[in-house]
């Protein structure tokens, strides 16, 4: 199995999660991180000066999956959260040695 | 006084001490996120220092029977005979008293340490305020008596308060990372609650300063709101036309600029004299807050560039705009031939200006030597709030 | 009048001009977060537009000498001749021409650009509302000439607005996401304290109204605190049963409701009176706020719902209801056999909503012509705060 | 009444009508994130239902001609005859009845259900309140007659507010980990706001029970003022020796602490009176707010450690330091040689404690009875904001 | 070594906690994260209209552990975050190269 | 390629961004986390009571490198935030089967 790791533009948020729900993936979790990057962040006023924000905010999700799956939502990932722009945000992919549903005890593929 | 004048200055008197909240709330929300229970703290402890000095004997040296045009005698000592309308009077100026030394708190902000500001502000409350408010309210002080006119407290108040703030902060140094990063208010929302506080308790802050239900405080009244909404329209066209942007912080900034400049004429000036001011006042303060960036002093909340400039900019127009037909209680202005008048305001002004520079500056050096004025690297690095106080402003998700 | 009286006004008018910045907090709570410092600016930045234009002309149009019952004369320009009692009465009237246009602030909420909203707002401050004041609150207003009564704004204020506020959104069209996402209040503590702060000022602007310290203020002041308490029984009472859950939401949805239908009546009818007219906009104004939904207009904070509806609940129901008993300035209601008053208020109502829906319409598209009105997708979705102002309202950990 | 005592009268009410909202942000802040709204609605939604127990038989209850000095006659029901001065007398008194109950809810936080508490809101407002009003404020009320003076409520309110808050404590037990977790305040910057508008709404509350714009009022004016300061001061440096921090919670409790023990002294009492009660109050609530933990009882927001112990040191100080100078209303307290008064004064103190904590005690029993008084486990582990009014204080990054 | 990465509900990430002590892991790092999959979020109230927020918020904490912890820390994580109900969440293992101590550079085990 | 999990001290996070930029790395990605360790929490005072909190705040960076940067920008992370004192925080490394560059569709080194 394998474990996606995705930084994308927040308000494309949405588009990928219902890519992903095309695929059959069942879950996923998100978070907000503080994105690095080419991308320049915001220009802000403050008194009367202007200054740029070193960060821009993105959304971080991971998704678990198997195997065969994980270059379908790799691909579903792009296609859903691409603008285009500078910021896209990238997807990362990890090698997960085993999964576990809190709930039943399950293992591997049937934890998902 | 009769009881429509008492039921006002009563209503005037509490919408000032709301003053100190909003205030509070105004600097609060500037500040980061680490620091907003000390500048709320520094605010909120500050009435209760001052409503103990002016107890004691800080409104007898400001209002006791003078001394020499400069200082009020001991005949009020706790108190002594005041009753009744003097009282009433007492606990007014009292408001005053409390928000003149909570104002210079802003420039201070997220670096003076808590039991500095304490010391500082029950020496100033003492031996600052009293004199300068003897000058400029008591009939026989000095500047008074020379024809000096201040409403309600532009000299007294807001010059003595910014110019308080300045010397302070030459003395306690500026924050880490001042200049190199941009510090940003961590809450408009709550600053631009604290500008509704302030504009409503500045109508008792200056109609009140009538002392009376009459027409003079109609017309102060009028004079502030029109005073604030046109500091901060101006303000914000400024800095749009600067920025390419209006912003939230410029219009409250700006409101409460025009606040501080129409106090000094508020029951002297007219309705469009009071667009005048309020309009200039909006325009120079918007300028004047830019300059800590270009001198380097870290005058955090812009006390100076909003309570002294726009103290000044309303002492100086007033000595142009005054008119004895608004209020007999004044000479004219330059505008109507009073040039007299005008070099009074101006030479006030530096008088103030000069007096309590130099004490705040001495009263400051004297908290360095003794206990100290500023936090620690750590403590302003993990921030006042939790290393001075223990506390968190904001415990989400429990 | 006496000092007495002064003081009463003096103090009513500080609260209406705070209402204000509660309204902006009460709206503000209701954004999501990207949009909060826009909704804030825009209701601070109207009190310094309709400063200037009431001031220079709006107070001459609305209260100036009579023009065949439809405009005040220009004999007040620039507040000439305006003085003592009129200047209190003119700064009085000044805060309700403020929180007027404010007020649609919060239909065209998330989407509205700031400089339209400056135009539109100008050119409202200056054409629509001096009329409907001039109608409705002038003796010779040809409605309040007629008969019509309206104490403190029913058709004046939250009529003229509400209606305003349907017609500017017909022209700038509903939010992304409009009914299909569930677009949340991003902090109902900020809205709670609005509310808290709209109902302190509504007593200023109701038994203000009466111009006096007498006992119609008191009535006032009585069947207001009656009326907004009533709305929110009825509005919480309403939802527990349709959904099961009451919510603070609809406690200060309908307690604002209840405040809005009291308002034409508040002077002119009993406490008794008072809880009918709360008990119904409570319970009206909850079904109401639920049409756009079905309707399709995005009126995103309800300012039909609850200013419209509620103040047609409250000007029909003074119809019902007035009491010439509890006041002698108005004829009885419907209740005591006033059928003919009964009738002129439903016209008023009809009349006032038509203008208002015209001339805003017109309005409305003049400035999308010009300067258009609506923010591109992109401020839309990254917020209007960091792309239109340039500000971020919250910042933490820092 | 003249104009001037009835606008003084008015703007009090407005006052401490505003009170209620402020108590809600001051407990507000105080609970937990999950539970804020619930907080607040409890708060907003007890002016509704007390608004309408008072008008509809809590009034006549409280103040109707004299039965046997326990309670008031029905001759008000429904406002019957109730005009003019009377009905100003009645709104005013309202405001009070509104907020001793709400004072209530900040004890029984987070875990008391929304409909136990309106339930047994409704029956203390009905059945408790107005009796113990009636002893304490009605000139034939028992101890009134007997001489007990209480001037704006410190038995009244506080006291009878305090150890009801007890009682049902008792009745509902503690918040799951209480002791065990500390559980933080959310929000401070909420609490000093709240705090900041009980401080002005308080001065309504005080001089505005002078009932009229005179040298009483000032007096409870200046009192309050003094009172509060000198209660946050020794409220502060108490916590400040025994933690070595001064907190902004401490500031904020303790200038509540000190409003609460000027209350029933306020107009009798001297400025320098008040310093004493003030200071007394901060230091031995400040102790009486660590009794919870040791004695083990949930009074979540300390409603017990600051209004009952508060009110029972300004009702039992007030004994001492009444003086018939300062009020011919008043008859000296023991410092005076007034032995009886204040005996007097301690009975009352025992009596209202007794009947408030058995009554109190018996109406919360009804309704666990009956409906039922406490939130499940889920609904306490997941918030009462999401299980029971289904909705979410804050909403951040939409 | 391994990652262990767990979603759980908030309230029990208390008893997760004291689990882990159990087993003498020395420190963990805990985020918030919004949760999706099948447990269906809270409903809530607007304006007289329900609708059931989509995600439901979750713990996400992370410890490092060595290979023979591992699963014992994976079986403490279930018997303390398992309620039986859906929504418990998952338990994922991921091998790590290599941990280091910021403070001493110690490496591997001895980082813990 | 590499994942770099950290933990920092977050008043270091900027000292560690200014390292990394030294040794080219392009971006990163930083979020806020609980720490749990052998540090102890911030001293907390309410109603007079001191207690302590049980976590630490901590910030948590996200950076993904080729293979050759690892352990250069390991010891870069260590060298800047590094105080000496207890919670300096931790270093973790994760090997990456594959990243891509939602904008290009770039893969591996290129993405980055
Ligand atoms: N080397 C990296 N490691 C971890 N996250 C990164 C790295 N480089 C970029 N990111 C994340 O990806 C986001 C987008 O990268 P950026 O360089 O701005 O644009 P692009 O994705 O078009 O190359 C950044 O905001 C950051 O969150
Ligand atoms: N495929 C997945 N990848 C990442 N996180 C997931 C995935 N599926 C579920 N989750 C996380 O686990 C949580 C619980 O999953 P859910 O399907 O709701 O219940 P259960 O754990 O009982 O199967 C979700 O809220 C989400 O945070
Ligand atoms: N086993 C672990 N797994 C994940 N994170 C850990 C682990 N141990 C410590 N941490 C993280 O590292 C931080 C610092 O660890 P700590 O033990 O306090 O000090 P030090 O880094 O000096 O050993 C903790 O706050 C926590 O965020």
């Amino acid at each position: 199995m394998k474990l996606i790791i995705a930084y994308v533009k927040p308000f494309k948020l949405e588009d990928v999660k219902l890519a992903l729900r095309g695929l059959g993936v069942s879950g996923m979790s998100v978070g907000e991180i503080r994105g690095f990057g080419r991308q320049s962040g915001q220009t802000e006023v403050y008194r009367g000066a202007e200054y740029q924000v070193e960060f821009v905010p993105k959304s971080r999700l991971e998704v678990v999956v198997d195997d065969d799956l994980a270059e379908p939502a790799v691909e579903a990932i792009q296609g859903a959260a691409r603008t285009g722009e500078i910021g896209d945000g990238k997807v990362i992919v990890v090698t997960v040695d085993d999964v576990l549903r809190i709930r039943t005890g399950e293992r591997g593929g049937d934890a998902l | 006084m009769s009881a429509g004048d008492v039921a006002w200055v009563l209503t005037a008197s509490a919408l000032v001490l709301f003053m100190t909240p909003g205030l509070a709330l105004f600097y609060g929300g500037m500040v980061r996120s680490k620091n907003v229970l000390n500048m709320l703290m520094k605010n909120f402890f500050t009435i209760s220092i001052v409503t103990v000095v002016w107890v004691l004997f800080g409104y007898t040296l400001a209002f006791g029977t003078d001394a020499a045009g400069v200082v009020g005698g001991l005949d009020h000592l706790g108190l002594r005979d005041v009753e009744g309308e003097a009282l009433l009077f007492m606990v007014f100026q009292m408001m005053f008293a409390i928000i003149t030394p909570a104002l210079i708190s802003g420039a201070v902000a997220e670096r003076m340490r808590f039991g500095a500001w304490v010391l500082f502000t029950t020496l100033w409350a003492a031996l600052v305020y009293p004199l300068v408010a003897h000058w400029g309210f008591h009939p026989e002080g000095f500047l008074f008596a020379w024809g000096v006119r201040d409403f309600a407290g532009g000299l007294v108040v807001h010059i003595n308060a910014g110019v308080a703030a300045l010397a302070v902060v030459f003395v306690l140094g500026p924050r880490r990372g001042f200049g190199r990063e941009a510090i940003r208010p961590h809450s408009l929302p709550l600053t631009l609650l604290g500008t509704g506080i302030l504009w409503l308790g500045w109508f008792g802050f200056n109609a009140g300063s009538a002392l009376a239900a009459d027409g003079v405080a109609v017309n102060a009244f009028v004079t502030t709101q029109i005073g604030a909404s046109l500091a901060a329209l101006g303000w914000v066209t400024a800095e749009w036309r600067r920025t390419g942007k209006p912003t939230t912080l410029g219009a409250a900034s700006g409101a409460v600029a025009g606040l501080v400049a129409i106090t000094p004429g508020a029951g002297f000036v007219t309705p469009l004299a009071a667009m005048v001011i309020g309009l200039a006042a909006g325009v120079l303060c918007f300028w004047a807050v830019s300059l800590k960036f270009r001198l380097g002093y870290d005058d955090s909340l812009d006390v100076v560039g909003v309570h002294l400039v726009g103290g000044v900019v309303g002492s100086v127009l007033l000595g142009v705009l005054a008119s004895s037909e608004v209020n007999a209680g004044v000479t004219d202005g330059l505008l109507f031939g009073g040039s007299a008048f005008f070099l009074k305001q101006v030479v006030a002004v530096v008088v103030v200006m000069a007096f309590s520079f130099v004490a705040s500056y001495l009263l400051a050096r004297v908290v360095e030597a003794t206990i100290g004025l500023r936090a620690s690297e750590r403590e302003e690095i993990e921030g006042l709030d939790i290393t001075l106080h223990e506390e968190r402003a904001y415990v989400v998700g429990e």
